[in-house]
């Protein structure tokens, strides 16, 4: 039997003017398990606070129940009271007579009759408490990144910055992602290789960084302070630390012909490549699918004119085990596939080209290296249209519901630039809606139509059909003007929606991080915790958690590791001890308690019992992860056999509460 | 021997409020000094989807002729998803008391934020006024709880 | 209900369509073969059944117009499929009793050798009762 | 059908695939079927049987017989793959241990029919195209499949198996089936004849517990009836409202996870329609959030452990649900 202590507070008047506190008082006082109960003016203060030490030591109450306001307001407080005078501090119950009770009634009877009914369900619950201890567990001081676009470069840089270690995984061979691919970005028209490669160099040097190009996160164990990532690093034929990055090999190699993905196919590279000038890092990597020497063994070229000595041919992909404290996802987005949008004729013309294709035709990097040249005949185009949404606003089925949100503003830029320096070029751009929210975004689009004299025509096109002349057919329809529009094109530029990389589904199971329907990776609280996951120690950098432009995703990056730094700054996590608790021998490992749970926190091992009959059975059961549960409870009511309970929520102690409320 | 005393009928409500919105909300409308009765008693749970089906049905058999459940407004809860799970489960175990003749007016689920002390108070005066009309929980009921 | 909106409701039921999916981004129109021979193009057929103007469609050209191509239901981003609208609009007019588009004794001088058996029989079903 | 089912038993037996049957065996009487595990050939040559009573879903008990050394043979007929399949998902069953034979199914005799039409002495039973021929002591009775036949199997769901290893003859459709006709005719009736209806119903109930046992559903390794830490264990239902609450959260603790065998109505003693509540759940499962079948594959999640944002709000049932 629990002894109890009852301290009803007046809070000056605010309840004793409605609450007949010594009535309160002394009515407890009689319940079972109580041994002593007082009332003071004010409980939070000094003398209160003092009263309630001196009980507990004086009494030797195993439990105390204050009636006073929320505890919302001061539960916090009396828990380090109790703890002060060496009682557990989730011993502590607290009946809310201020803001349920003598607040919202006028009457003193039955305001005081309420707060007796509210202090015998404290005393009925504190009866069931158990002291708890809050878990610690240790934090490693290391921050793992994955995905080395801008997301993960600014995080890794901010992180870095503040002292902490921090790695880097991009699954391609250089770090700098979508954002090095592109020419200029709106709305200042700044060139994004100029603002981008120094932050990539950044990287680079930086002591505490290292990046793990052309590898990937292969597993993920742990939690929260405590990851236990597996990354592959594949196999890049090239000893990174040998090479120079002079790119002979790159010149030499006699496989010319393959596909190069930083100019999406436009042009060729060769079979040992550095994807562009800037790569960081600088080192050459050999296409396995290509290269001769590893398909045919015949060839070695590059190996016999690599003055370092670098190619090492036998090279095989190497996993390297590393501990994190938090992780960052940051796997970015790609545009989608066009398969379903044959009436753009994207696939049948290569002058039908996406926003992202467009951009490396104007890049002085690019395939045409910055000359607006049409890809079939490498004429300069006249007339161009730009269709935006394609793709994305669709609920059809053929593309993705969401807005892309970056669209409007690069075709605006797309537009202006071609406007800029050909102005003997007709631009269209056909818009379901322009929308521009940002800083000098809508005066961006405006100037576009203002000042480049860029026809932006409210319609969709329906069609676009290759003539025979070469042209591109664009049927259209234009709403204002409510006609049929037929323009003979020479470019049409799709603004394609963008989703998230293929690789973050994968991902987000390892990290037992939840996704959206659309794979983006959801956040904690999509007001409040915007850059975590609800998987604690998982943080959120750029468009895996949703379209974004890159100010956003800068933002996001930098709030990103402003959490990552807050958790490894500390040396060891104190869990919250309300936590679920699976009775074993109950449970009867049927899984619904971790499909609920949104923090990835259950998880099943197989453990062997020792049976009443002495023999030894394996049995399925839950393991809650007390590190990581947050205490919601939802895996409790799914547990159909009632293993699961929740710490300082049980199901005796609420039953309890509502026992003494109906009595 | 007093014969034929007439009590007013005086409901017992068992309200579950979630500890992030609907608690908060109760205690604005405290705050706010915003009158609903004293028969509502609030039994603080972490989230709505901590509240199981069994502690309805134990208030009903303990004599309360009431229960409501708060929650966050579905999007807002505090752990991203209990109230959905809540949702569903409400849903059901409400339209199977409805099935078996318990007056379906006598469980309730409300989406309270901690900004809405007034639409806690105004839930609270509407649920009490409901019951009342209702009566004396009857059909789901366990005699010997009573007094 | 006043006898607007129960055309409406009838042109609503019989199509199947929900109108108010509409996102007014023209690619029916701009997809639209025929637009150029309609008086009131695909897009301005959902948005004025939303706004109850069924009238002027029901006297409106476009509705024997249309090849019932069902291009701009494939190419709907949004799954509204005008089409259907157009074909219960077509459908409120020739139920009437007398108003058939086309009668049988009206073919032979329509016909053409290129014609194809099948749009013969198609133009039975969209004309006539 | 017995025949070649036990012949495939031997067959399994004698080449090393499994080292035990579970299948049905004959109790005092003919109609009185027992599930049970035959060790070996002799065993099944002397007890097997597969007939119009074997009724049992034979899948709960591999619960504890998969746990065993080596692989039992297990006979499923179609709604009990269900089962099968459900307990699969919640890693109840040892799949690795556990030989499934689909078996035909045509629906199994309600004993409570045949008592009705005052038949006894039964000695044997037939199929005659759509009759039953029944064998007793006394003569044959001809009696049609539609009047001796369990309501789950007037209403089945599904002829189609949707686990097994090997399959025994054709295998069958999903139906569409009227088996919630009478939860709809439920739905309709006032509160009031509602609740005189169910009150008529559980009022009988005597609280054996045969429901709990039988519900392939029902596995836990400890009944929160049984454990006095849940709050709500008990032992007996001492008053109408422990009536109502042992069949509430009995239901409740299935709704997503019934396959709606039927298994619970059909042992009751009582007579209780205890099917019709589970249904209910299925129903509404079905119309609020999409049709679910239980036990249909083992990858879905059950309907109450996901959620949709959409769902709609617990006050739909103020705005449907019967007459008030």
């Amino acid at each position: 039997m629990q002894k109890i202590g009852v301290f009803v507070c007046w809070c000056g008047s605010n309840i004793a003017a409605t609450v007949d506190v010594s009535a309160v008082s002394e009515a407890l006082s009689h319940e079972p398990g109580v041994v002593y109960a007082t009332n003071y003016q004010y409980m939070c203060s000094e003398a209160g606070q003092n009263t309630i030490k001196d009980a507990i030591k004086k009494y030797g109450l195993t439990g105390i129940v204050i009636c006073s306001c929320s505890p919302r307001m001061h539960e916090a407080t009396f828990r380090k009271t109790a703890a002060a005078a060496g009682l557990n501090p989730y011993m502590v119950e607290i009946a809310n007579i201020r803001e349920q009770c003598s607040w919202i009634h006028k009457d003193m009877a039955t305001a005081t009759e309420k707060a007796i009914i509210l202090g015998k369900a404290a005393i009925a619950k504190v009866h069931l408490n158990a002291p708890l201890t809050a878990s610690q567990s240790p934090v490693v001081k290391r921050a793992l990144v994955i995905g080395g676009g801008i997301a993960g470069i600014q995080t890794a840089l901010d992180i870095a910055d503040a002292g902490f270690e921090v790695d880097i995984v991009e699954k391609s061979p250089t770090i700098g992602g979508k954002m090095s691919q592109l020419d200029k970005t709106f709305p200042t028209l700044d060139c994004a290789a100029c603002i981008l490669t120094p932050k990539m160099v950044d990287v680079a040097q930086h002591e505490k960084i290292k990046i793990y190009s052309y590898s990937e996160v292969e597993a993920v164990k742990g939690f929260v302070g405590n990851f236990e990532v597996t990354i592959r690093k594949k196999a890049r034929y090239v000893n990174e630390n040998v090479c120079t990055g002079c790119g002979l090999c790159t010149e030499k190699c006699p496989q010319k012909n393959v596909p190069n993905e930083f100019n999406l196919g436009m042009d060729k590279r060769r079979a040992i490549y550095i994807p562009f000038a800037q790569a960081v890092p600088k080192v050459a990597t050999i296409d396995a699918n290509y290269c001769m020497k590893l398909k045919t063994g015949k060839c070695g070229l590059c190996e016999k004119i690599c003055t370092a000595g670098a190619i090492d041919y036998s090279q095989k992909d190497q996993l390297i085990e590393q501990k994190y404290g938090a992780i960052v996802v940051a796997t970015g987005f790609n545009p989608i596939k066009l398969d379903n949008f044959e009436e753009y004729s994207y696939s049948q013309s290569p002058d039908v080209v996406t926003s992202l294709e467009f951009e490396r035709i104007t890049n002085a990097a690019g395939p045409t290296s910055g000359q607006l040249l049409r890809p079939s005949d490498g004429k300069h185009p006249h007339t161009i249209v730009f269709v935006q949404c394609v793709g994305s606003r669709d609920t059809s089925g053929c593309g993705k519901p969401y807005c892309s949100k970056i669209c409007c503003m690069y075709t605006a830029k797309h537009a202006m630039l071609t406007r800029e320096k050909y102005p003997d070029t007709d631009v269209y751009v056909f818009y379901i809606d322009v929308r521009t929210p940002g800083k000098n975004f809508d005066e961006f689009y405006r100037r576009a139509a203002e000042e480049y004299g860029v026809h932006y025509i409210k319609g969709m096109v329906g069609k676009v059909a290759p003539k025979a002349d070469g042209k591109l057919m664009v049927q259209a329809s234009d709403l204002i003007s409510n006609e049929q529009l037929h323009i003979d094109a020479d470019m049409v530029v799709l603004a394609t929606a963008i989703e998230p990389d293929k690789s973050a589904r994968p991902l987000a199971t390892m990290l037992t991080a939840s996704m959206d329907t659309n794979d983006f990776f959801t956040e904690a609280h999509p007001k409040l915790r915007p850059v975590e996951s609800p998987t604690a120690g998982i943080f959120l950098s750029g468009t895996c958690q949703g379209p974004k432009d890159i100010p956003e995703t800068v933002s996001q990056a930098g709030a990103a590791a402003a959490k990552v730094i807050g958790l490894l700054a500390k040396d060891t996590l104190t869990a919250n001890p309300c936590v679920a608790h699976s009775d074993e021998m109950m449970c009867n490992g049927c899984s619904s308690c971790e499909k609920v749970c949104p923090y990835g926190a259950i998880t099943y091992v197989d453990k062997e019992f020792r049976m009443p009959d002495r023999t030894v059975a394996i049995r399925r059961v839950a393991v809650v992860n007390e590190a990581v549960c947050q205490g919601c409870g939802a895996c409790t009511v799914a547990c159909p056999s009632g293993a699961m309970d929740l710490k300082g929520f049980s199901n005796s102690q609420i039953m309890a509460e509502v026992d003494a409320i109906c009595k | 021997m007093q014969v034929n005393e007439i009590k007013e009928f005086r409901p017992k409500i068992v309200a579950f409020c979630c500890n992030w919105c609907s608690y908060a909300g109760a205690d604005l409308a405290g705050t706010n000094r915003l009158n609903y009765p004293s028969d509502v008693k609030i039994i603080r749970v972490p989230c709505s989807c901590r509240v199981n089906p069994m502690f309805i049905l134990r208030a009903f058999q303990r004599g309360a002729d009431g229960v409501i459940i708060c929650g966050c407004h579905p999007g807002d809860c505090h752990y991203t998803s209990g109230n959905y799970y809540a949702r569903r489960r409400m849903t059901l175990l409400f339209s199977m008391l409805d099935y078996l003749g318990i007056e379906k007016e006598r469980t309730r689920v409300e989406w309270v934020s901690a900004a809405e002390g007034a639409k806690f108070a105004a839930t609270m005066n509407d649920f009490v006024e409901t019951i009342t009309k209702l009566g004396e929980n009857k059909r789901l009921e366990d005699l010997r709880c009573k007094e | 209900m006043d006898n607007k909106e129960k055309q409406k409701e009838r042109i609503l039921r019989v199509s199947g369509v929900n109108v108010l999916k509409c996102m007014k981004c023209g690619k029916c129109s701009g997809t639209c073969p025929s637009y150029d021979e309609m008086d009131y193009h695909p897009h301005q057929f959902v948005y004025m059944v939303e706004k109850g103007e069924i009238e002027p469609l029901l006297k409106s050209k476009s509705i024997y117009k249309c090849l019932s191509c069902f291009a701009c239901v494939e190419r709907c981003p949004r799954g509204v499929e005008p089409a259907k609208i157009v074909e219960a609009i077509r459908l409120e007019v020739i139920r009437k009793q007398g108003e058939n588009h086309l009668k049988p004794n009206q073919i032979p001088q329509l016909l053409d050798e290129d014609l194809p058996q099948q749009a013969i029989v198609s133009a039975f079903r969209k004309y006539s009762k | 059908m017995q025949r070649i089912m036990a012949e495939k038993a031997k067959e399994l037996l004698q080449n090393g695939t499994v080292n035990r049957v579970l299948g049905w065996k004959k109790g005092e009487f003919v109609y009185d079927i027992t599930p049970a595990v035959f060790n070996n050939t002799e065993e099944i040559d002397a007890e097997f049987v597969y007939d119009d009573f074997c009724a049992n879903n034979l899948s709960k008990y591999l619960i504890k017989e998969s746990r065993k050394e080596g692989k039992v043979l297990v006979f499923l007929k179609p709604c009990d793959t269900y089962s099968f399949n459900q307990l699969l998902k919640e890693h109840r069953i040892w799949r690795d241990h556990v030989y499934a034979v689909g078996i035909p199914c045509d629906g199994k005799i309600d004993l409570d029919c045949l008592k009705k039409q005052d038949i006894q002495g039964i000695v044997g039973i037939e199929t005659q195209n759509d009759n039953f021929i029944i064998h007793t002591l006394y003569g044959d009775h001809t009696i049609a499949k539609e009047d001796a036949l369990a309501e789950r199997c007037l209403n089945c769901k599904s002829k189609k198996h949707v686990i097994y290893d090997e399959l025994i003859g054709r295998d069958g459709e999903v139906l569409d089936s009227h088996r919630f006709d009478m939860v709809e005719k439920i739905e309709a009736m006032t509160p009031d004849e509602r609740f005189a209806f169910w009150r008529g119903e559980f009022s009988r109930c005597i609280r054996c517990n045969a429901c709990r046992n039988v519900c392939p559903a029902c596995s836990c390794e400890n009944c929160v009836f049984d454990n006095p830490k849940s709050g709500i264990a008990n032992k007996a239902a001492a008053d109408s409202f422990e009536e109502n609450m042992f069949h509430i959260i009995r239901a409740f603790h299935v709704a997503g996870r019934c396959t709606d065998c039927g298994e619970c109505s059909r042992v009751c003693p009582q007579n209780i329609p205890l099917h019709l509540l589970n249904r209910k759940f299925i129903k509404d499962i079905n119309e609020f959030y999409g049709t679910y079948q239980a036990g249909e594959d083992t990858e879905s999640r059950a309907p109450l452990n996901i959620y949709n944002t959409e769902d709609v709000e617990p006050s739909i049932v103020y705005k449907k649900g019967g007459n008030h």
